[in-house]
């Protein structure tokens, strides 16, 4: 049989078997969603790049097969949805309705895998939908908020996936087949204006799934109210979907006419950028902040698949890889903290770097690898961002996120310093470590960041294949991974690169062991409550932690920029949707003899313009 | 008011029209259409003298039968929806007053007669204008008249379901039957007999005598129905 | 003469619907209501008689008398599609005045403004 | 005795009539009977479907022995017979979920309960079998005064008010369809649609026209078309909950029938298409917004239900082969889909006096398998896949591209997101809020269960595998429009 429909009847099948499961031998359950998981891997990676699987179904000619850009995606869905389920297993310990979840978060990843592997507009709708349910069913699990919270997602992701829709049947109705091959060779035989229509709509679709600017408004929420188990996957794989999509639509769908689009998307990415990063500054929530965060993030990749250069779209690739994995490893680092200490407000939670050190030194190498600090793959992948939109004379983008990047420093010192240093608190002088089933994803994840960033070969081949896919030739000689160091080899011509690295570096690590050292020794401990000032007794209840407050000038800097959400226009908007809807319902007033006049006038209306659309 | 005028505006401009639509109708002229055939067919194929009763009842025999139904379903749903379940002692009283003896003695007279010029209509519902219809309607009067004379009369509802239904079911058989014999359904399978004849026409005079019977206690039932439930209740009741 | 018949039955008929539309639509009683609904089939039904009458015609019976002349005879399907529309309109009468017996004792009041207990 | 369409409308009416004496055996039978006759009638809806499809014939029904265009026939096509297996397969479920609903209630209205509810989806398969447009009408009356009665059924409710609405606008209904007959029959002299069909082209152009509106309208009422719905959430709140599933899945689809009918085979007049697209779309939206606005379960299923059939009515007016495939298919997944929504709903709120949404607060962990169900069916019917609605909605959208009404799509699928707002509201109540209301709940009877489980079942094997049904909806849209074939085939039979 076919190993793409092995792939999916094992993801869906054990969905459902989970469920099952749960009702009849809950025991079993952690054990089977992980071994399921370990055969979905085994498939994946003994696939064929070759196969292909062609059929017919409601009258259309349907294709499936991994293509090169599809695999890069897969191999990010199949590795965190194997960690994350690891992950899963001890942090959903103890709570209720463990079938419903794992049986949307393997109905998600049989759902990205599909849209993955499909290579016709239906078959990635039907699966795009089948995520967008299954995942907002995640995102509505903890109960709480939800008439809000889920809503936001789902209409956001109705609004996505029906412009997608519109874009595909136009689409149809011009080619006449939903196979993208055929649809990427023949667009540009269709008229300009529906050209145009067509990549908006489907930028849309998938802008939602990004986060792009004006259809944000959902993320924040979403990915801080689901359980950070499927939040590590939301952000890392779910929203990698959408980058996809852009990779396809921008590449293939956008003729050369239409440079302006390319353009557009990538000014929104970088408001995206710029605005989410200061908004992530200023939470103080860790799961709010790692979701600011995400949206940053996601801007970079944009911004790099717009720019449209052969240097700008392998960054943005490199950095969606490694955006995966850092910020898996981060969400996981601070659902472990949620579950340990039961908060994840970083004015409470302070001092855990004794209690949860493995912890720490994931998130530390994460944030390394977020902050773009050299050695770890932030750092290249910035370089390489910032190269290709200097190149290609975007010198108004390259402010925008270096302002960005620059300020993501204060919020990744932020989580750093306000969960783990500082001082301790007593009352969390009980905590302990997180599990094992735990520990091992963020480690291994985090050791990944570490060698990613030193060997970029490791992923930049297969970025390299997937970018043939989108139209680039491939420009960096064919050598072994290992020899694509920025550290231990010299990268191409830019030697710069290497000196500057090494030298932040030395900087870098000299000011860690110089604070270390000193500061191991003037260690006082003392509790952030046990102070007293001159004439005011300070209450126990009162936070005088340091955290709070802990940007407040930068975020009377912002203020302008952050008084009015974009989210409040819509919630506007909607109440204003309401009160128009109340009023159209009074049409229906309940008295009987009202509805007989409608009916006549309805007749009369029909009689007096029938001479326009009856023919008399 | 302002729903007064509006109301009639429409009705003007409704007006307006069908007077447009209708002066176009020929009134009284020869038209082309499948009357003639019937008018031509009738006395020689069915052997039936009234015209309006072939077509009733054989060529459009299946309009009827739907009629019949609208009405069975008229009186089912009529006691389904003046439906009340009956509490322990409760009277049913049809009027406060009972009628005057004049009435009483004139209705006993008149019963008969009225029920046997029903009769009488019905089953000379293929020769002479007339038919089970209105057969059934004179019958159902009668009862009325009954029901106004007497406070007690009452009309027995099991009598009246047993004729109902088979009546229907006498219906349905005769049309079943031409089905069997491969036929069509509703076709004619008797004799025709000779035009003017009492007995001529095949199935037409037994189903227009089942109509008969049908609409008769269908009838019946649905006046009593409506007299024996129409008085007033306390408030509180729902 | 056939002029002055033409317009009357016509005139007729159509008077008789919008009159019975006029119940229907402006007055608030609902047994007026289904008054006015018996008078509009009334005249509709006038009006599918008047169609099928052919100038100096006979009914379409074959008595012996008027055996040989079937083409004066007035065409008979109307009136059979009439006896069936009669039977309809009494149906639905019928149907109404035990509802509207119903809606009376339910609200006590037959206004049928008063009676929205179910809108919008 | 031969299998033919006329027992679909016989057999039924024989039962009817026996019913009242079976009851007098055992009054057991009185519930039983209606059940065997509405599997009987799917037995042969089956036989008789494979004849059509296999042998590509139109079975012509002659009753009384007279030919077309004089006596009256049935036409069993893949279209109307489609519809009619359509009708009898859900009745029959709506049978299954029917008999132990209610069981307080008396025996006297159980049995009227059983004759009525026969007699609504006879009607409604007579009005698609016919082919004779004044026994159409004849039909349309019989289901609509068992629905009168139907909708008046309890006592405690308002139903009488729903049904009083229903009556008035379904008088004005047949009125108007009544007065176009009795005008199209001085124009063409005939009563068989066919003959009508071949007869129109000839006809006076203004007489043409005002038929054609009298038509529109009175059907249109029917197939609760905008500004002539006024009746429509009323009665499906107040009329028992199957019987909504009924008005819902069968008694709409036979007025969408007729009005296409008449639209599509019997004038050739292309204009109204256009105003069925425009009054569809009008319709759909306003539904949609009313819908979303509801506090009350059931009402906000029934305006739903009227924004499925305005989305009918577009894919009918945009007239292509692909959008009456379409529209075919929506009326098929409509039917089950809101068939079972209505018989989920209706266990949800059973014993809620207001049947308020709110009533529903945590009801998911109390009826765990109705809630999953009623879940199920509201994913279905907004479009999302794997599920059955998703293809006709895509079908839908594919015909308007193809006809480039690219505000027609935009227009729906501003809607369909407002659908997915009031049918995730629900769900977040009934999974997701703590139960504070006092209301008790009522747990379904097996059968019943059983029922709502077939027809789940259908919903999502359909949207796995739409090839399952897309070939026969294909046939039925063909035949819908292949106009001469009808007329051919209905003239043809036996002329003499």
């Amino acid at each position: 049989m076919n190993s793409l429909i092995i792939i999916l009847i094992l993801v869906f099948g054990g969905a459902i078997i989970s469920f099952v499961l749960n009702k009849f031998l809950p025991i079993l359950l952690n054990s089977f969603v992980v071994l399921i998981m370990l055969a979905v891997s085994y498939f994946f990676f003994s696939i064929d790049a070759a196969v292909q699987l062609n059929f017919e179904i409601g009258g259309f000619h349907l294709q499936w097969g991994f293509t090169s850009a599809g695999y890069l995606f897969g191999i990010i869905v199949v590795v965190l949805g194997f960690l994350t389920l690891l992950y899963s297993t001890a942090y959903m310990n103890g709570k209720d309705n463990l079938g419903y979840f794992y049986m949307n978060f393997l109905f998600s990843i049989g759902a990205m895998l599909g849209i993955l592997m499909s290579r016709d507009l239906i078959s990635l709708f039907f699966f795009w939908e089948i995520m967008t349910w299954s995942s907002y069913l995640i995102v509505i699990y903890s109960g709480k908020d939800v008439d809000r919270r889920g809503l936001k997602y789902m209409i956001f992701s109705a609004i996505g996936a029906y412009s997608m829709l519109m874009a595909i049947v136009i689409v149809y109705s011009f080619i006449g087949s939903f196979l993208l091959e055929d649809i990427f060779t023949s667009i540009y035989a269709i008229g300009f204006g529906y050209q145009l229509a067509i990549a908006i709509l489907l930028m849309i679709g998938f802008g939602v799934k990004t986060a792009i600017m004006p259809v944000h408004v959902w993320a924040p929420e979403a990915y801080a109210g689901s359980p950070m188990s499927f939040t590590a996957l939301f952000s890392g794989a779910l929203s990698k979907m959408g980058v996809f999509g852009f990779a396809l639509v921008l590449f293939n769908l956008v003729s050369t006419q239409n440079w302006l689009i390319n353009e557009v998307v990538a000014w929104l990415a970088a408001i995206t950028a710029v605005l989410a990063t200061f908004y992530a500054v200023i939470q103080t929530d860790a799961k709010k902040l790692l979701a600011y965060s995400s949206i940053a993030q996601l801007g970079y990749i944009i911004i790099g698949l717009a720019s449209g250069t052969y240097l700008g779209v392998m960054a943005g690739l490199f950095l969606a890889v490694l955006h995966a994995v850092f910020k898996a490893t981060l969400f996981m680092a601070v659902g472990a903290v949620e579950r340990q200490v039961g908060t994840t407000d970083m004015t409470k939670v302070t001092g855990l770097i004794r209690r949860m050190p493995l912890t720490f030194i994931a998130t530390l190498i994460s944030i390394i690898t977020l902050a773009g600090i050299p050695p770890l793959g932030g750092f290249v992948g910035k370089w390489m961002l910032y190269e290709a939109l200097i190149t290609s004379d975007h010198y108004y983008l390259v402010i925008m996120v270096f302002l960005s990047s620059t300020a993501a420093f204060l919020y990744s010192y932020r989580i750093l310093f306000g969960m783990f240093l500082g001082q301790e608190e007593p009352e969390y002088a009980n905590v302990k470590e997180a599990p094992l089933a735990m520990l091992i994803p963020m480690l291994v994840l985090s050791a990944i960041s570490v060698f990613a960033g030193t060997f970029p070969g490791f992923i930049i081949e297969p970025i390299q294949k997937a970018m043939l896919v989108l139209g680039f030739e491939n420009r960096i000689p064919n050598i072994e991974w290992y020899q694509l160091s920025v550290l231990f080899n010299s990268w191409g011509d830019k030697v710069v690169l290497q000196n500057i690295m090494i030298s932040v570096m030395g900087v870098f690590l000299v000011g860690l062991a110089f604070i270390t050292i000193k500061g191991y020794k003037n260690q006082r401990y003392v509790s952030t409550k046990d102070i007293s000032s001159s004439g005011e007794v300070i209450q126990p209840e009162d936070n005088m932690t340091f955290q709070m407050d802990f940007y407040k000038p930068f975020e009377r800097a912002i203020w302008p920029l952050l008084k009015r959400k974009i989210d409040d226009y819509y919630t506007d908007f909607g109440k204003g949707l309401e009160a128009l809807f109340d009023f159209i319902r009074r049409f229906y007033s309940g008295n009987g003899q009202l509805y007989a006049i409608y009916v006549m006038a309805f007749l009369v209306l029909l009689l007096i313009a029938g001479t326009k659309y009856f023919g008399f | 008011m302002i729903k007064r005028i509006i109301v009639f505006l429409i009705l003007a401009t409704i007006g307006y029209f069908l007077v447009g639509v209708v002066s176009q109708i020929p009134f009284g002229e020869d038209r082309n259409n499948v009357g003639d055939y019937y008018i031509e067919k009738t006395p020689t194929e069915l052997k039936v003298s009234n015209a309006v009763t072939a077509i009733v009842v054989n060529y459009r025999g299946f309009d009827t039968l739907g009629e019949v139904t609208v009405l069975f379903l008229a009186a089912t749903g009529l006691s389904s929806i003046m439906y009340r379940r009956r509490r322990k002692g409760e009277k049913q009283i049809r009027a406060k007053l009972p009628s005057s003896r004049i009435i009483q003695i004139g209705s006993q007279i008149l019963f008969p007669l009225i029920v046997l010029l029903g009769a009488y209509v019905f089953i000379h519902g293929h020769l002479s204008p007339g038919g089970g219809f209105q057969g059934g309607a004179i019958i159902a009067t009668a009862t009325l008249l009954m029901l106004i004379s007497y406070r007690k009369f009452k009309v027995n509802h099991n009598v009246i379901s047993w004729i109902e239904s088979i009546a229907g079911v006498v219906f349905v058989t005769v049309g079943f039957v031409g089905l069997i014999l491969g036929m069509t359904f509703l076709e004619n399978f008797l004799p025709t007999g000779e035009l003017n004849d009492l007995l001529s026409g095949g199935i037409i005079g037994i189903i227009y005598v089942a109509v008969g019977f049908k609409v008769a206690s269908e009838l019946a039932g649905v006046i009593d129905t409506v007299l024996l439930n129409n008085r007033p209740e306390a408030k509180n009741e729902n | 003469m056939n002029e002055f018949l033409t317009i009357s039955i016509y005139g007729t008929a159509v008077a008789l619907m919008l009159i019975g539309f006029y119940a229907v639509l402006a007055k608030k009683n609902l047994l007026k209501i289904v008054i006015g609904l018996s008078i509009v089939d009334s005249g509709l039904h006038l009006l599918f008689v008047a169609i099928g009458y052919v100038n100096n015609g006979t009914a379409p019976i074959f008595s012996p008398e008027v055996l040989g002349s079937t083409q004066a005879m007035v065409d008979p399907v109307p009136q059979a599609l009439v006896l069936t529309a009669i039977v309809i309109g009494f149906a639905v009468t019928a149907v109404a005045l035990s509802l509207v017996i119903r809606l009376y004792r339910h609200h006590n009041t037959a206004a049928i403004d008063e009676i929205k207990n179910l809108k919008w | 005795m031969v299998i033919s369409p006329v027992h679909y409308i016989a057999l039924p009416l024989m039962a009817a009539f026996l019913i009242p004496l079976f009851g007098k055996l055992n009054k057991n039978l009185v519930r039983l009977i209606p059940g065997l006759v509405l599997l009987y009638l799917s037995y042969i809806s089956v036989i008789l479907m494979t004849q059509v499809i296999t042998k590509d014939t139109t079975i012509i029904e002659i009753i009384a022995g007279w030919s077309p265009p004089w006596g009256i026939n049935l036409v069993f096509s893949p279209f109307t017979g489609f519809l009619v297996s359509l009708f009898s397969f859900l009745g029959f479920i709506i049978w299954i979920y029917t008999y132990n609903f209610k069981p307080e209630v008396d025996y006297a209205q159980t049995q009227k309960f059983y004759v009525l509810f026969m007699m609504l989806i006879t009607g409604a398969i007579g009005v698609v079998l016919t082919g004779d447009i004044f026994n159409l009408f004849v039909f349309l009356e019989i289901t609509a005064i068992s629905a009168y009665s139907l909708t008046a059924f309890y006592r405690e409710r308002d139903g009488a008010e729903a049904a009083f609405k229903y009556l008035l606008i379904g008088s004005f209904a047949s009125f108007l369809i009544l007065l176009a007959i009795l005008i199209l029959y001085t124009q063409v002299g005939t009563l068989n649609m066919a003959e009508i069909a071949q007869r129109v082209p000839d006809m006076n152009p203004y007489m043409k026209g005002v038929i054609l509106i009298l038509f529109f309208v009175g059907f249109g009422i029917e197939a609760e078309m905008f500004p002539l719905n006024g009746w429509v959430p009323d009665v499906y709140t107040q009329a028992p909950g199957p019987i909504g599933a009924i008005f819902a899945g069968i008694v709409v689809k036979a007025g969408v029938y007729a009005l296409i009918r008449i639209i599509f085979t019997l004038f050739d007049v292309v204009e109204v298409l256009q105003l069925l697209v425009v009054m569809g779309l009008i319709t759909m939206a306003v539904a949609e917004v009313i819908a979303m606005r509801q506090g009350r379960l059931k009402r906000m299923l029934a305006y739903s239900s009227i924004g499925q059939m305005g989305l009918v009515l577009v894919a009918f007016g945009i007239g292509t082969h692909e959008a009456v495939f379409a529209a075919i298919f929506l009326m098929f997944n409509h039917a089950i889909i809101k068939g079972m929504l209505f018989l989920s709903a209706t266990y949800l709120v059973y014993h809620s006096k207001e049947k308020n949404i709110s009533d529903l607060d945590g009801i998911g962990k109390l009826m765990p398998f109705t809630a999953f169900l009623f879940a199920l069916g509201s994913l279905a019917i907004v479009g999302l896949p794997p599920f059955a609605g998703f293809w006709s909605k895509l079908y839908i959208l594919m015909a308007a591209a193809d006809a480039r009404l690219i505000a027609v799509i935009a227009i729906i699928l501003v809607v369909s997101v407002i659908e997915i707002v009031y049918y995730f509201r629900v769900l977040h109540r009934i999974y997701f809020k703590e139960r504070i209301s006092t209301v008790e709940i009522k747990i379904p009877s097996f059968n019943a269960k059983f029922a709502m489980l077939i027809l789940a079942l259908v919903i999502v094997i359909i949207g796995v595998y739409p090839d399952l049904i897309s070939g026969l909806i294909e046939r039925a849209a063909t035949d819908l429009l292949d106009k001469q074939h009808y007329i051919q085939s209905v003239l043809s039979v036996g002329r003499n």
